[in-house]
């Protein structure tokens, strides 16, 4: 195989390892931004796979090869549903954000297998779907060598969320919304004091945020792994905050993070292919990307500024 | 404002308040620290609801639930602690919550234009496109000032705005006043300084422990009047203290060159001595190195160049345990920043930086017996109000809290004090407290430096006055011959001096 | 006697217990919803965990990491630090103990604390990184930790199959039984149960932690620190030395806790296909048990029971055992969110103040 | 002591004569759980049966999922200590903790599979991995158009290097020339890594690929029916049990069966019928144990079939010898 196809191999498999990525550490950025600290993004995801192949199970007699697309739809609104006790207890009765964010993640983790067995007659996973998404060939585009297979063919999902990445963006710094979204969280009671209801601006972060992390939990069951188990996020939850903060909270700098740690994964099982596992061993490789976060964020990146009012409850009329 | 009560737990901040200001006029609130003023403009702003008492606007009651309400009333309000986000810019913050907009997005530029006609309009100059970090404090307060003006308020609240400006900003603002009184605006001045009440205001309420003590015409009263009702007792505002006996230099500033934040030189080769029994004021307008050569001093921050005596003893760039331990003490100018650990007790606070002592601590353990012993004589001594010596410092109130620190820091017998804005905020009470207390340890003999924005205090306070402008001493002067004028001027880079003598 | 009872009628203590009910009732709900019997299932689970010596010797095991990487999260939260790296520390610790019990050949007295300190060094240094990096560089912990959880589940799967795992095999060789920390009589009387040193060890962990942390020069930097690291710079404390310190110290439990499932309960280490996860649990412990030590110590012997006793519920009523997860996480959020729970509580508390 | 002699009669008692017709039969799983497609499952099938073919009461036979390594031991025990008459232990990696309760318990019966416990109380069922893997081995040299088939395994493990060994050997046997490309994905449970890891074996000219991955595997499956829709023409060669079932004919070429099912349920009647023996048992060829499913046929035409037969015969009586482990 020449270099042009290996590349090109490499860049569509960091793509599909990116996407649920991106979607979560988007979804964290909309929390973070806001001031609510968001932990809780591997819940999210959780519940998003179950949701997204649960339904897609159930929707596939009467919708066939459109069944993935109502299975998504579903997790969507199931994240935005299972952020909100995230919102009223961080929001509303002021817990400590992280610990409200870690009782979510165990929750998530209970709740779904949990359900899972309910459904599925004491089985530790769903029944294999028979209908997840098929991977898009962008006409003409797609023919080009090497790019078309790199980057124009690929998951719908992908498509879609760098597309959340362009608009998120537009959002955040261009329309009203986002400056108010980020003011409240900056100075909640600048906010306050020119009108913005800041509880509300924080209700509805935090309820995108679980959309946007379930529609990354969904991407991984409804294209990857084809059905859900206790451990089809398994940790990219975390990876997906890594990656947010690693980004600087900048939908941009979150997409470029989480396709560098697409890329690592991606490398992972190329080498094997390619037999340089005699070189290096497998467990080196493993840690490669990990390592290498450390070394960019120690070294180039520096201190990244989170939003100034992250993490701390707002009162109104408080000091 | 009718009969407004107000209720903290523990505290009654408003108790039955009447409040009248007639149209076009600019009215003070005057009281001491924690009298209630804050409280009862929240209230006026939306932020608070009254428990009791209502509000009239123009005859009309009104329900003023939330700022919204208050906004919309044509109130607008200049907080104590500025309401902007530091990363965005003027503009930005202007705007907020009241977006032009084209389309779905915003029209910044209708909002930068917008923005620039109505700072032409009203002679507040601001840069529209930058952002509020990188802005004086000043300029901050304009943009303060334009968002309720842009707002429509016909209403504006101050709460404290000079306490953070400089004597030439303070001009700046009384003339801002002025002109919005002349376009037809209201005015409500929250304020401790009673100078500016007597040159800027029409009336004044005086507030005492959320009571309402007086209502008067400024032009019927005066400062000393306004002051003893305002803490209820006879205060002096001239520090009297006795002629200063300087003896041997006890630190020595070497043509010292440091780092500011930004990355280009806050200190520029500075260099001055401080003598014992003597008390040097260093003057200047914000941002010329004041924080800088306190960080300086006491090791938190590196210098780049030049030599720090301390007793003769080279201090430059040692540690800030090593400087404290050789003889240095300081009151830093952000009390819950640098001062206190709020959620300590203040027991605890008040060892801060001797809790290593021998006398305080064996083979690493603390014993908690003796620094309770010694934070309870130190409350005792500087009269710090706490419930308790294992309150958590977050429960007093500011005046209490620094005097806390000041305790701390007079009690460590240091060679040198550095004070830096040791009073900002505090009401005439408090700050009468406060420098009796630096006059007595010069008394002592020992060496004091006070850096202050407030020209009043360094005048009254100090013995020698250096001035600082952009990182330089451009002169000396005796304090009891100066003028706010002479000093003024210095300060502005206009005029440059020698040991106290011209070179012009 | 008075204090007795006012101890249990404190805010501290009523807001925790509260939470706990209405956690066990929203597992009621759930095994409700889901056709099963709740009483028989928290029946089953009790029955489990106090139903035979053997059992409860094993629940104690149970606890016994759940103590350690629950302190260690706590010990970084009271210096301002968020230690999601306890996983990584755990599992250091249970390689460098592994490599101590296999390669050396010591008398016990020697080779077992060896190997506890090997352990706890590896999770220190572990821990520690995050710490160096966090003070010199200002990477945030929260990623660095992250990132080195990963990095340990790795290395310690290279160094195992490199140097300890024989040919065929998933799992390292057996440690030196001088490496043990087994206690035989103990295990003995709980009808060989897997009782070890390491609980006791746990405990004095949760002491040290305490003693460190209150009484002394160093705990009175690192809170402070914790709490404001601008007063503590001032103060002529040294910030960044301290940060590492508060992550060698946090890591350091993590660490031990890992040596000691190694020494105590396993005696080889496996190679392991993910984290093995008392690390995450820790986070867990360390919220529900508020950061301090008693509390950790009391999160992890609940954490452990409901844990451990879950498979019973399975046994017994045909609960899921991941029902204990939905419980667990209740229990979190009733304490996070203890402003929910004074809502239930508000009867109970007002009629206290009546009574006064 | 008087407790332990106590228990003991009890024991020597029971031994040797049938157990009493409401016997109990436990299994504990592996991280896996019992409906994990693979051996869990098909060990859990194996013991069902046989409540129903013995008209056994419905909680005579259970299962225990552990949820880490540190459940193997209290799992496995509380079946032991509740004198359930046999306790399976589920998978190579369970082997020394069947040991070591085996120990504990004399007097306890035990079973495992894919393990060898060394213990006169327990019975270690062994599969011949490599001789079955030979077969498909044999099938994919034949059918490969590309002269290129892939090997996917779970963890290195020796079950699963047995996987790997026979296969290579059959696929050497038939076509030397035909290239084996193996990876290992480091997980039995993670569909992901085996649906990327066959994406780029097929890209790179793979057509046939069997998986020994347990759920990993899946994602081979969901790859090939995904290249499958759009007209590639790939196969995946099954594990365990009949995958053909799960993931339909038009992408399962044939699968390595491994009668789990058979094996559990035969030790088991054995301890119900006194003969429980203990000892180490293999299962080959010969004995059945392993070999292509039976729907074979419907993908691979009849004149593979008789060479597969052909060469069956050959390791039946012992003319050829398939290695173990992979030659290197
Ligand atoms: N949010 C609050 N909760 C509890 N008590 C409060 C709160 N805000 C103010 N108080 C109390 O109400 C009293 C009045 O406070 P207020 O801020 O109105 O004083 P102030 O006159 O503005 O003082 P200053 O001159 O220091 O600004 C104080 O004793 C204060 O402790
Ligand atoms: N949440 C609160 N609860 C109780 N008292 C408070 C609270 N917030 C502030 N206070 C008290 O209210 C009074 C006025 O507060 P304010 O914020 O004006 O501080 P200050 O003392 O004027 O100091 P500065 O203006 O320098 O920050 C002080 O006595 C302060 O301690
Ligand atoms: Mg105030
Ligand atoms: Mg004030």
């Amino acid at each position: 195989m020449d270099w042009g196809t290996i590349l090109s191999n490499l860049v569509h498999d960091t793509i599909v390892f990116s996407t649920a990525l991106i979607f979560a550490a988007l979804g964290g950025m909309y929390s973070e931004r806001s001031g609510v600290v968001n932990i809780a993004l591997e819940g999210m995801m959780i519940i998003g796979a179950f949701t997204g192949a649960v339904v897609t199970f159930f929707a596939q007699d009467a919708f066939g090869s459109g069944a993935p697309w109502v299975g998504f739809a579903a997790a969507i609104v199931a994240g935005a549903i299972f952020a909100l006790p995230h919102a009223v207890a961080s929001i509303t009765f002021k817990a400590d954000q992280v610990v409200s964010g870690v009782a979510l993640n165990f929750l998530a983790a209970g709740l779904s297998v949990y359900l899972t067995k309910i459904i599925f007659h004491g089985a530790g996973q769903t029944t294999t779907l028979s209908h997840v998404f098929g991977k898009w060939h962008i006409p003409l585009l797609a023919d080009i060598p090497y790019v078309g297979h790199a980057l124009f063919e690929g998951y719908p999902t992908s498509f879609i969320a760098f597309a959340l990445v362009a608009l998120s963006w537009y959002v955040l710094f261009k329309t009203p919304f986002g400056l108010r979204l980020r003011a409240v969280g900056e100075h909640p009671r600048a906010a306050d004091t020119v009108g913005i209801n800041v509880k509300r601006m924080r209700y509805t972060a935090v309820m995108i945020s679980g959309a946007l992390a379930a529609m990354g939990g969904a991407t991984i069951a409804l294209t990857t792994t084809s059905n859900f188990s206790h451990n089809t996020v398994s940790g990219q939850g975390f990876i997906a905050l890594a990656a947010l903060i690693f980004g600087k909270w900048h939908p941009a700098g979150a997409m470029g993070a989480a396709l560098f740690f697409g890329v690592a994964q991606a490398i992972k099982s190329l080498v094997q292919i390619f037999g340089l596992t005699q070189y290096v061993p497998t467990g080196f490789i493993y840690m490669l990307p990990y390592i290498l976060t450390i070394l960019v964020l120690a070294g180039v990146v520096g201190r990244s500024s989170a939003p100034a009012a992250l993490g701390k409850p707002y009162e109104t009329g408080s000091r | 404002m009718r009969g407004i009560t107000k209720r903290f737990p523990g505290i009654v901040a408003n108790d039955n308040i009447n409040l009248v200001v007639k149209k076009g006029e600019i009215h003070a609130l005057l009281g001491e620290n924690g009298a209630g003023k804050s409280t009862l403009m929240n209230i006026l702003f939306g932020l608070y609801q009254p428990d009791e008492g209502e509000i009239l606007i123009n005859g009309k009651p009104v329900h003023i639930t939330s700022p919204n309400v208050a906004n919309e009333l044509g109130i607008g309000m200049v907080h104590q602690h500025f309401m902007l986000v530091e990363t965005f810019t003027v503009t930005e913050n202007i705007v907020l919550g009241n977006e032009p907009k084209n389309g779905l997005q915003i029209d910044i530029r209708r909002a930068v234009k917008e923005v620039e006609e109505l700072s032409r309009k009203y002679g507040l100059k601001v840069d529209p496109t930058a952002k509020i970090a990188d802005i004086s404090v000043g300029m901050q307060q304009r943009v303060e000032i334009l968002k309720t003006l842009y707002r429509g308020a016909d209403i504006l609240i101050f709460d404290e705005p000079t306490a953070v400006l400089t004597p030439q900003e303070i001009q700046e603002l009384i003339e801002i006043m002025h002109n919005l009184v002349k376009e037809g605006k209201t005015i409500i001045l929250i304020t401790h300084k009673l100078k500016e009440i007597m040159a800027v205001c029409d009336a004044v309420t005086i507030i005492r422990r959320g009571k309402v003590i007086d209502s008067v015409a400024v032009k019927d009263t005066n400062p000393d009047e306004l002051a003893a009702k305002m803490v209820g007792r006879e205060v002096t505002f001239k520090v009297d203290k006795k002629p200063p006996q300087p003896k041997e230099v006890i630190l020595s500033v070497e043509n010292v060159t440091a780092m500011g934040n930004r990355g280009v030189n806050a200190l520029n080769g500075i260099s001055f001595e401080v003598r014992a029994g003597e008390i040097l004021g260093i003057a200047g307008v914000d941002g010329n190195g004041q924080s800088e050569l306190i960080e300086v001093l006491t090791g938190l921050r590196k210098a780049s160049g030049g030599r720090i005596l301390l007793k003769g003893q080279d201090i430059t760039n040692r540690l800030p345990r090593e400087i404290s331990e050789a003889g240095l003490s300081h009151i830093p100018e952000d009390r819950h920043k640098r001062g206190l650990v709020l959620d300590f007790t203040m027991s605890e606070n008040m060892v801060l930086e001797t809790y290593f002592h021998p006398r305080f601590n064996k083979n690493g353990f603390l014993d908690y017996a003796a620094i309770d012993k010694h934070a309870s004589r130190l409350i005792e001594e500087f009269d710090v109000r706490t419930p308790s010596i294992h309150t958590k410092a977050r429960a007093l109130s500011g005046g209490n809290q620094q005097k806390a620190i000041i305790a701390r820091e007079v009690d460590k017998d240091p060679d040198l004090l550095i004070a830096a804005q040791p009073t900002r905020g505090l009401d005439v009470g408090a700050i009468e407290f406060i420098h009796k207390r630096l006059v007595e340890q010069r008394d002592k003999g020992k060496a004091v430096l006070l850096i202050s924005l407030e020209l009043d205090e360094v005048i009254n306070v100090s013995d020698r006055i250096a001035v600082i402008y952009e990182g330089q001493i451009v002169g000396i002067v005796d304090a009891k011959s100066t003028t706010e004028q002479e000093l003024g001027l210095m300060m502005s880079g206009g005029k440059r001096m020698q040991g106290g003598g011209s070179d012009e | 006697m008075n204090r007795v009872i006012a101890v249990f009628t404190k805010e501290s203590f009523l807001v925790p217990a509260a939470a706990i009910i209405l956690g066990l009732l929203t597992g009621a709900v759930a095994m409700l919803a889901g056709g099963f019997n709740p009483i028989k299932a928290y029946a089953s689970l009790v029955e489990k965990v106090f139903g035979s010596s053997y059992n409860f010797g094993e629940t104690i095991r149970q606890i016994t990491p759940l103590i350690f990487t629950g302190l260690s999260v706590a010990f970084a939260f009271r210096t301002g630090l968020f230690n999601i790296g306890a996983e990584g520390q755990f599992i250091m610790g249970m390689i460098a103990s592994t490599a101590v019990g296999i390669s050396l050949d010591l008398p016990a007295y020697i080779h077992a604390p060896l190997a506890v300190l090997a352990g706890a060094l590896a999770g220190g240094l572990w821990g520690a990184i995050a710490g160096y990096l966090k003070a010199a560089r200002g990477v945030n912990e929260v990623i660095t930790t992250i990132m080195l959880n990963w990095i340990a589940l790795y290395f310690a799967n290279y160094i195992l199959n490199a140097f300890f795992v024989p040919v065929g095999q998933q799992r390292s060789e057996m440690i030196k039984d001088s490496a043990s920390i087994t206690i035989g009589w103990l295990s003995q009387m709980f009808d060989s149960a897997r009782l070890h040193w390491g609980t006791l060890l746990a405990v004095l962990a949760a002491v040290f932690f305490y003693v460190v942390l209150w009484k002394t020069k160093t705990g009175f930097e690192l809170r402070a620190v914790g709490l404001n690291p601008h007063a503590s710079e001032y103060a002529g404390m040294n910030v960044n030395r301290n940060v590492v310190n508060a992550m060698f110290v946090g890591g350091m439990f993590a660490g031990i806790g890992g040596a000691c499932e190694i020494l105590g309960v396993f005696h080889y280490q496996a190679v392991m296909a993910g984290m093995p996860g008392y690390g995450f649990d820790g986070i867990a412990v360390a919220l529900i048990g508020g950061n301090n030590p008693l509390g950790v110590v009391l999160a992890a012997i609940l954490f452990g029971m409901l844990t451990f006793g879950a498979a019973g519920m399975k046994f017994g009523a045909g609960v899921p055992v991941e029902l204990i997860r939905v419980v667990i996480a209740s229990v979190i959020f009733f304490v996070a969110a203890h402003g929910i729970v004074k809502v239930f509580l508000k009867p109970i508390l007002k009629k206290k103040e009546g009574g006064n | 002591g008087g407790k332990t002699e106590g228990q003991q009669g009890a024991a020597n008692q029971g031994e040797g004569q049938a157990a009493a017709p409401n016997a109990r039969i436990g299994m504990v799983t592996d991280v896996g759980g019992v409906n994990d497609n693979s051996f869990n499952q098909s060990a859990w099938e194996g013991l069902q049966k046989l409540q129903k073919d013995l008209n056994l009461p419905q909680e005579n036979v259970n299962y225990l999922q552990s949820t880490s390594d540190a459940d193997y031991i209290p799992n496995l025990t509380q079946f032991v200590k509740d004198k359930w008459d046999l306790t399976w232990g589920i998978g190579f990696l369970m082997g020394d903790h069947v040991k070591k309760v085996a120990s504990e318990n004399p007097d306890a019966k035990l079973a495992i599979i894919d393990a060898e416990v060394d213990a006169p109380n327990v019975e270690s069922v062994l599969f011949k991995e490599h001789e079955g893997s030979f077969l498909v081995g044999v099938v994919a040299a034949k059918m490969s158009k590309t002269k290129k088939v892939g090997f996917v395994g779970g963890m290195e493990i020796p079950v699963i290097k047995r996987f790997e060994a026979g296969f290579e050997a059959g696929v050497k046997a038939v076509d030397p020339s035909v290239q084996v490309v193996k990876v290992y994905t480091a997980a039995f449970d993670k569909p992901d890594q085996g649906k990327s890891t066959a994406s780029q074996m097929y890209d790179q000219g793979v057509d046939i690929i069997f998986h020994a991955s347990g759920a990993t595997g899946d994602g081979v499956f969901n790859e090939a029916k995904a290249r499958k829709a759009k007209g590639q023409q790939v196969w995946v060669i099954g594990v365990d049990k009949d995958q053909s079932l799960t993931f339909g004919d038009d992408i399962t070429l044939t699968s390595m069966v491994k009668r789990v099912d058979e094996a559990v349920y035969r030790v088991s009647k054995d301890v119900i019928d006194g003969k429980f023996k203990g000892g180490i048992v293999w299962l080959g060829l010969k004995e059945n144990g392993v070999g292509l499913a039976d729907t074979s046929n419907k993908n691979v035409p009849a004149d593979v079939l008789k060479l597969v037969d052909e060469y069956k015969q050959k390791i039946v009586n012992g003319e050829i010898k398939v290695p173990e482990t992979p030659q290197q």
